[in-house]
């Protein structure tokens, strides 16, 4: 288990940064809801299985889907040519 | 809590695809690449949740994937006509 | 120099929070609260899952201020975004896949909602989750068709009603002599569906307003409208 | 020995993404990126919530079938949690709204550009001069004269 865990949050961590660090701002809000599917499998590791369907619900459905719709309004969704 | 060597098998397997994920979320030179690989981490993931019911044995933990499997998708699909938005 | 001063300062505060969670014994925190809950609730709410015999019988009135609190968050997001003018230029409507997967995925998503909601007291999940669920249920549609009319009054209705039956439901217990939100009814035999006394009843309001909100909301911000740079 | 190793990973990961998401908020000059890391420190302090409640060979507050008395975690942390998960979104969309109107109002996103046109737009409107900037060149410090006049 704490091979698992620490795995989990070495990950969440490295894409904590990556949402801050990354100068694109769909993939910020695609790190970020990364950040929350693996707090999501973290909490249900520890034994909240409601947090964790919480979280997996808001976190990673219902934020990035208010963000995306933000960021098109903003105009900052488009893509730069590859 | 120990795992049989079945379950390491899994465990690492399911780890391994994550961190691949996350290398190409981390470098992926352009936006779709990093959407892709967030959605492929998020299916990876919805297999660990169900690899955890299975490891605790109890039938619980499927609820979460269930919901987790759904609402990712709509994210993704949010985050994708948010760029396809921005290309006309 | 601010650069610095700030780093300094996020710095000591990981030291900070590092040095006083050091003092903790990692899960060995004593239980008062939480154990007499674990021993009471099964007996006094008959709920099979305990954190929602928390959020609903014994922390009742945090969620009406919780409900509360979002009902605010979503009336002061619409007040701000406003409406948007009937000759605004719409997104265009989205691919094959995507409609058909839209309507495909409908009816589904509205089933998983009701289910996680009204299984809320059996098994993980409730009003809260299963509200999410459906205001993604009611928003799919809209994010492949653009030109999907909203119906905001209906859903400002729905919402409305979820509210006052939470509040009925609370005054209820108050007229029958016991304490706000109280529990009311009979509590059933433990992991039925019809158990837990008026908890279901609480959460489906619960979860029909948390949906009509979130719906609500995401629709208005959809539809807002920011001139392109 | 084992317990001690996983409490100290999980409170690093749960300080280092509250002290991530600060570190954002501070750093950032982005309105949108201060959202995101807004976001972040939430859930480091949510995951820090949850394991206070978190206990050894304890199984999640669900009574199944059987009825046998297992252990349980602490179910009151788990429901504070819950609650705070859904009013963080609530947070976050009000926030998020209000950044689109302030973008529709001066087209920009950047705070210190957003913070000039603002305050000269407050100066415009009452009629008095433009309050001079905070952001000396030398020295990193604003002078005492500046504290006083504009606003």
């Amino acid at each position: 288990m704490i091979w698992v865990a620490a795995l989990l949050v070495a990950m969440m961590l490295v894409a904590a940064v990556t949402v801050l660090l990354v100068r694109n701002h769909i993939a910020a809000v695609a790190a970020a809801s990364l950040v929350s599917l693996l707090l999501s499998v973290l909490f249900a590791l520890l034994g909240a299985p409601d947090v964790a369907m919480t979280e997996a619900a808001v976190g990673a459905g219902l934020s990035s889907v208010i963000l995306a719709l933000a960021l098109r309004r903003l105009g900052l969704g488009r893509v730069k040519d590859a | 809590m120990t795992l049989n060597p079945l379950e390491l098998i899994v465990a690492a397997m399911l780890g391994v695809a994550v961190l691949l994920g996350l290398l190409r979320l981390i470098f992926g030179p352009t936006a779709p690449d990093r959407i892709v690989s967030a959605d492929t981490i998020s299916v990876i993931i919805t297999a660990g949740l169900t690899g955890l019911a299975a490891w605790f044995g109890s039938a619980l933990y499927l609820d979460v994937a269930l919901i987790y499997g759904i609402l990712a998708f709509v994210g993704v699909v949010a985050l994708a006509r948010t760029i396809e938005g921005g290309r006309q | 120099m601010r650069n610095l001063a700030a780093l300094v300062f996020v710095g000591g505060l990981a030291f900070l929070l590092l040095v006083i969670f050091n003092q903790f014994d990692f899960a060995q925190a004593p239980m008062v609260i939480g154990q007499g809950i674990l021993t009471d609730a099964p007996d006094r709410v008959g709920a099979a899952n305990i954190v929602t015999a928390v959020v609903l019988g014994y922390r009742g009135i945090d969620t009406l201020g919780e409900i509360s609190i979002l009902f605010a968050a979503s009336a002061a997001a619409g007040l701000v975004l406003g409406r948007r003018r009937a000759d605004a230029r719409r997104d265009p409507p989205g691919g094959f896949i995507l409609r058909s997967g839209a309507a495909l995925l409908f009816p589904l998503m509205l089933v998983v909602g009701f289910y996680i909601i009204l299984h809320g007291h059996l098994t993980p999940g409730g009003g809260f989750q299963g509200g999410v669920i459906l205001a993604a249920a009611f928003f799919l549609p809209l994010l492949a068709r653009p030109e999907t009319p909203v119906n905001h009054a209906g859903l400002s209705i729905v919402e409305g009603g979820a509210g006052a039956v939470f509040i009925l439901t609370g005054l209820a217990a108050l007229l029958q002599g016991g304490e706000f939100l109280q529990p009311l009814l009979d509590n059933g035999v433990l992991g039925e569906l019809l158990s837990a006394g008026t908890l279901p009843l609480l959460y489906l309001a619960v979860g029909l307003k948390v949906g009509a909100e979130l719906a609500g909301l995401m629709a208005r911000l959809a539809d807002v409208e920011v001139d392109e740079p | 020995m084992m317990p001690i190793e996983i409490g100290a990973v999980l409170y690093v990961g749960a300080i280092g993404l509250v002290v991530i998401g600060i570190a954002g908020i501070v750093l950032s000059h982005h309105l949108f990126r201060i959202i995101l890391a807004l976001v972040i420190a939430e859930a480091g302090a949510n995951l820090l919530l949850v394991l206070s409640g978190f206990r050894w060979d304890a199984i999640a507050p669900i009574i199944t079938g059987g009825g046998a008395t297992q252990t349980m975690v602490d179910p009151v942390p788990q429901a504070m949690v819950l609650t705070s998960i859904v009013i963080g979104v609530g947070v976050q969309a009000l926030a998020l709204s209000l950044t689109l109107r302030a973008y529709g109002a001066y087209k920009t996103l950047d705070i210190r550009e957003l913070q000039r046109r603002m305050s000269a737009d407050l100066a415009g409107e009452a009629g008095t001069p433009l309050p001079q900037s905070l952001e000396e060149p030398v020295g990193g410090r604003p002078l005492p004269a500046a504290e006083g006049d504009g606003r």
